[in-house]
């Protein structure tokens, strides 16, 4: 296999990383408000991945100015990532709800304490 | 070539930044990394000749996202248990960068105007919004008009996340609508009597 | 934070300022970045300086949160009712052209339409967000920046 | 106005959620949500029969924008066949879930309420009834928003809700952003997110590593959403501690809709000849068989009903898995056939469930004992149910297994069909333990006496007749699923 083409394309390799660091916060970390974080720099990444295809080297914002000559990054990617982020933020708004009436409810923002809490709850219920 | 430059510093400063938000325990150092992160992305989309992009992620990723956290914040408390390294999520997230990997070795190269993707369906809206639309700004043309519809459900998605954070955590609507006051002791009355029948 | 007249006087002038350039942003998205979401949180944000430095009452007393309500589903009702009259006027879902004369005139008051529904959903959104997270601290008493004395006085009043 | 239906089926339910929260009125709101979901159906069964008679897809092309360049609707044989489901399901649940979200859900909510629960109807349509790939990212957003929201309005009865939500939200946007990272690979090699048009420019120019990463993303992101073993475990909290009418809602109908996403960018998308596409089919496979036992015997295992039917689902998303892995008309058909049927079954028991749980609260083997009798319509809509999941003849259930297990065989496959069949028979265990607990045991006498209303077995009625008549009169189903699979098959070739 040519690996080659990934020291030439070292631009999507560094969002690759980036989108790692993320994901793998967002998977391993207990803490609630760390994995909504990490949560974001994962779609922060992917969203790089996006603006990265459409960028052409040498070219200007797609706005156009009438000079003929000019050449206009890709602006299709731009549009899908405007969406993608409004709805990034959305789905935050809801999971910081959530975590707040988490916490209310369990005294504690971390997954394994809420599940020993939930366990205990459950054993007693099944007790009963 | 000062573009290649800009561009690579802004990618390190963001691995930077988001190694930090992940080793750093004290929750406000996150959630203010987390902001910063946005705001360099949105940095980086200017570069990358995304400027819609970047004002939106400005406003909202570093914005309305950490004014979110830090309000989640004062309610939730600020430390985070420390925690060893997860080897089961370090194999998922490096399985799945190896994939991505993958992906690279076929991909187009990086900022060729003769790749797929600069060939069909976006000239069409580069050289004849102009004439369609009338809107000098591409973006607001593909955004609007061309694919209205998905903005349409950008709008209705910012209507379900608003919906929702009311049901979730909004006492104040609840009174709003009936009229009457609404206490935080009546609105966790169900959470108070599941404890006491759990008691 | 009410109390420091620096901040009281700075946000006096600062807020019509901003609330300007969210309209700026909203009417100039044809020829420049911007647009309907990012006016609208623009916007928003006028309205949150002003309910952080002047107390929650008078946050709410300029955009009760009554309306903060009916404004987020106005927006919705405004985008997809400009799809709805274009379907009725001859055309299909959002043909913005058959809304004007020509197909340009047409398209750009479609445009201009659909971006003030986007604008005015994100902004009462983004209050209404702000106004459910504040509430929830002011039960809490955790922070009290925006719990000012003119709400203490009416709960008083009210016992 | 008929010209418009592909449209308005989506548009009338998703604009009836913000007229909701004008009209801010309870009985108002629930009125609304009912006439929305009951024109939507109305809409997609003409559309459904428009499709049948002529056999050509009907195209809409929003903002009068052609393929590429715009977002079109396409309604084929395909999703013609799912959307009077999911409408039509919708609009039954709406009508008799009243009580239940009275019941449940605090009075000052229920404006709200309707409206998160008009939005992730809307979603689901619209997921079904588009044929671009990002959009159906964005309804997919819309339906999952509101679906964590009225997940978490389980709270108000059992604070399990609450983490059951958030963990549902997680693994939802994780599986959201693996589609889109798909799509973005995708339209990265393409140019283009119409499906038509990806279909037709993939073969020539998509079948690289490149490629193979997209769909890997892809398929991964909706094996999250179908709830495909292992990547299920978010589905029984978020199904047992959501609201009785929530979890009929969507026990009925949101896996089905990513089934359904799944199957049109797997084969419409894909297609079969496409590298890897053999690997994923063998992974469909497997997982799913190991699904079928994992879900099944979880669900024996099961004390409170509604885990348990949350449980049984698992495992009939492992068939409908299955169906899909064997990669043929046949098979696909059998999923489209299954897809429907367990959409109407656990719509019947949900709904069932629901009514019990307005007289005892939690639904459990205890809570429920002797029930039979004093609520016996209600039981005995249960009871077709769980017999229905089985696959006993006369019901749906058994025309679905009969289907899948006549695709395995024909490819030579006896040892998959003999576990599907063993699978399949251990579902008695736990439907016998229901049988057990609701006829064969006396109700305590400090236990709650049950009246029986109409409201709790209407609904489950409605459904378990359609179930039976698909049982019996399985042609014209079996029909549209194989015209459904061939569309499929059809435009991947």
């Amino acid at each position: 296999m040519n690996l080659s083409p990934l020291l030439a394309q070292w631009n999507y390799v560094l969002v690759i990383g980036l989108m790692m660091i993320g994901f793998y916060t967002v998977i391993a970390r207990g803490n609630l408000i760390k994995k909504m974080v990490g949560l974001n720099i994962f779609q922060t990444s992917v969203f790089m991945l996006y603006i990265s295809m459409g960028k052409i080297k040498g070219g200007t914002a797609p706005i156009l100015t009438g000079d003929a000559t000019t050449v206009y990054s890709n602006p299709l990617p731009h549009v899908l990532i405007l969406t993608a982020i409004v709805v990034g933020v959305a789905t935050t708004a809801v999971g910081y709800a959530l975590i707040i009436r988490i916490r209310e409810t369990y005294g504690t923002i971390e997954e394994d304490e809420i599940i020993s809490a939930i366990n205990a709850q459950d054993g007693h219920q099944d007790a009963s | 070539m000062s573009e290649f430059f800009l561009n690579a510093i802004l990618m390190i400063f963001l691995a930077f930044i988001a190694i930090m938000a992940i080793r750093q325990n004290r929750l406000f150092g996150v959630v203010m990394l987390s902001g910063a992160y946005s705001l360099v992305a949105a940095t980086w989309f200017v570069v990358a000749d995304a400027v819609d992009v970047a004002f939106t992620e400005a406003a909202v990723g570093a914005g309305v996202s950490t004014v979110l956290a830090l309000g989640t914040l004062s309610l939730v408390g600020v430390e985070e248990k420390k925690r060893p390294i997860e080897p089961f999520a370090l194999v998922i997230a490096l399985g799945t960068g190896l994939l991505l990997l993958l992906a690279v070795l076929d991909m187009p190269s990086y900022g060729i105007a003769t790749t797929p993707i600069q060939l069909h369906v976006a000239p069409h809206y580069l050289l004849e919004s102009e004439r369609e639309i009338g809107v000098p700004n591409v973006v607001t043309s593909v955004l609007a008009s061309y694919r209205g519809f998905d903005t349409f459900g950008e709008t209705i998605v910012v209507f379900t996340a608003a919906i929702g954070v009311f049901l979730i955590i909004g006492g104040w609507t609840r009174a709003e609508r009936s009229g009457q006051e609404t206490s935080p002791a009546n609105e966790n009355r169900s959470n108070h009597t599941q404890e006491k029948s759990d008691a | 934070m009410h109390d420091d007249p620096v901040i009281r006087v700075i946000s006096k002038v600062l807020i019509p300022f901003v609330m300007l350039f969210g309209l700026y942003v909203q009417f100039h998205g044809d020829y420049g970045p911007g647009g309907g979401f990012q006016a609208g949180v623009i916007f928003a944000a006028a309205f949150i300086l002003n309910a952080i430095v002047f107390g929650m009452n008078k946050g709410r007393h300029v955009w009760p949160p009554r309306l903060v309500l009916q404004c987020i589903a106005l927006g919705v009702v405004l985008y997809g009712g400009t799809g709805l009259v274009s379907l009725l006027t001859g055309g299909v879902f959002l043909e913005y052209s058959v809304l004007g004369k020509t197909q340009v005139a047409g398209q750009h008051l479609g445009i201009l339409l659909v971006e003030l529904g986007v604008g005015l959903t994100v902004a009462s959104v983004m209050v209404g967000l702000f106004f459910t997270f504040a509430s929830r601290l002011s039960h809490r008493r955790f922070m009290k920046i925006h719990n000012d004395e003119e709400d203490s006085r009416t709960e008083r009043a009210k016992a | 106005m008929l010209a418009h239906a592909p449209i308005l089926q989506i548009i009338i339910p998703l604009l009836a959620a913000p007229l909701i929260v004008l009209l801010r009125q309870r009985d108002l709101a629930w009125i609304v949500a009912v006439a929305a979901t009951a024109l939507s159906f109305l809409f997609s069964a003409r559309l459904f029969l428009q499709v049948a008679a002529t056999g050509e897809p009907i195209i809409y092309e929003i903002g009068a924008w052609p393929a590429p360049i715009g977002i079109i609707y396409v309604i084929d044989s395909a999703n013609a066949l799912v959307m009077p489901l999911i409408a039509g399901i919708a609009f039954i649940v709406t009508l008799v879930g009243r009580g239940m979200i009275e019941a449940e859900v605090d009075a000052r909510d229920h404006t709200l309420f309707f409206s998160a629960w008009m939005l992730t109807i809307a979603g689901m349509l619209g997921q079904v009834a588009t044929n671009d790939a990002f959009n159906i990212f964005v309804f997919l957003e819309i339906s999952s928003l509101s679906a964590y929201a009225l997940v978490a309005m389980g709270a108000g009865r059992d604070a399990r809700a609450l983490p059951a939500a958030f963990n549902y939200l997680i693994l939802g946007t994780i599986g959201a952003t693996f589609y889109v990272i798909g799509i973005g690979l995708l339209y990265m090699l393409t140019g283009t997110l119409n499906i038509g048009d990806l279909a037709a420019r993939l073969p020539e120019i998509g079948d690289t590593h490149t490629g193979f990463a997209a769909l890997a993303f892809i398929a991964l992101g909706l094996f999250l959403k179908i709830a495909l073993f292992p990547l299920h475990f978010w589905l029984t909290p978020a199904y047992s501690f959501a609201p009785s009418a929530v979890s009929a809602l969507m026990a009925a109908t949101a896996t089905k809709v990513s089934v359904y996403v799944l199957i049109r960018l797997l084969f419409g998308v894909f297609g079969l000849n496409f590298s890897g596409m053999d690997e994923v089919g063998t992974l469909l496979l497997w997982l799913g068989v190991a699904g079928a036992f994992a879900g099944t015997l979880a669900a024996i295992w099961e004390t409170d009903l509604k885990r348990l039917f949350a449980q049984s689902s698992i495992a009939q998303l492992g068939y409908m898995a299955i169906g899909m892995g064997l990669m043929s008309s046949a098979g696909l058909a059998a999923t489209f056939i299954h897809l429907v049927n367990h959409a109407l079954m656990k719509g019947a028991i949900f709904l069932a469930l629901g009514g019990l749980a307005m007289h005892v609260g939690r639904v459990t083997m205890s809570s429920i004992a002797g029930v039979g009798r004093q609520a016996p319509l209600t039981v005995a809509a249960l009871l077709f149910g769980g017999l229905a999941l089985i696959g006993v003849p006369l019901t749906a259930g058994f025309i679905s297994k009969l289907y899948l297990i006549r695709a395995q065989l024909d490819q030579q496959l006896y040892v998959i069909a003999l576990l599907t069949v063993i699978s399949s028979v251990l579902a008695l265990v736990y439907v016998w333990k229901i049988i057990e607990a609701a006829y064969m045991q006396d109700r305590p006498k400090d236990a709650v006496v049950i009246r029986e209303t109409p409201a709790m077995w209407v609904g489950a009625w409605i459904l378990v007749i359609a179930t039976i008549y698909f049982g019996v009169q399985a042609e014209s189903l079996v029909d549209a699923a194989f015209r459904a699979a061939e569309t499929m098959l059809g435009d991947a070739q």
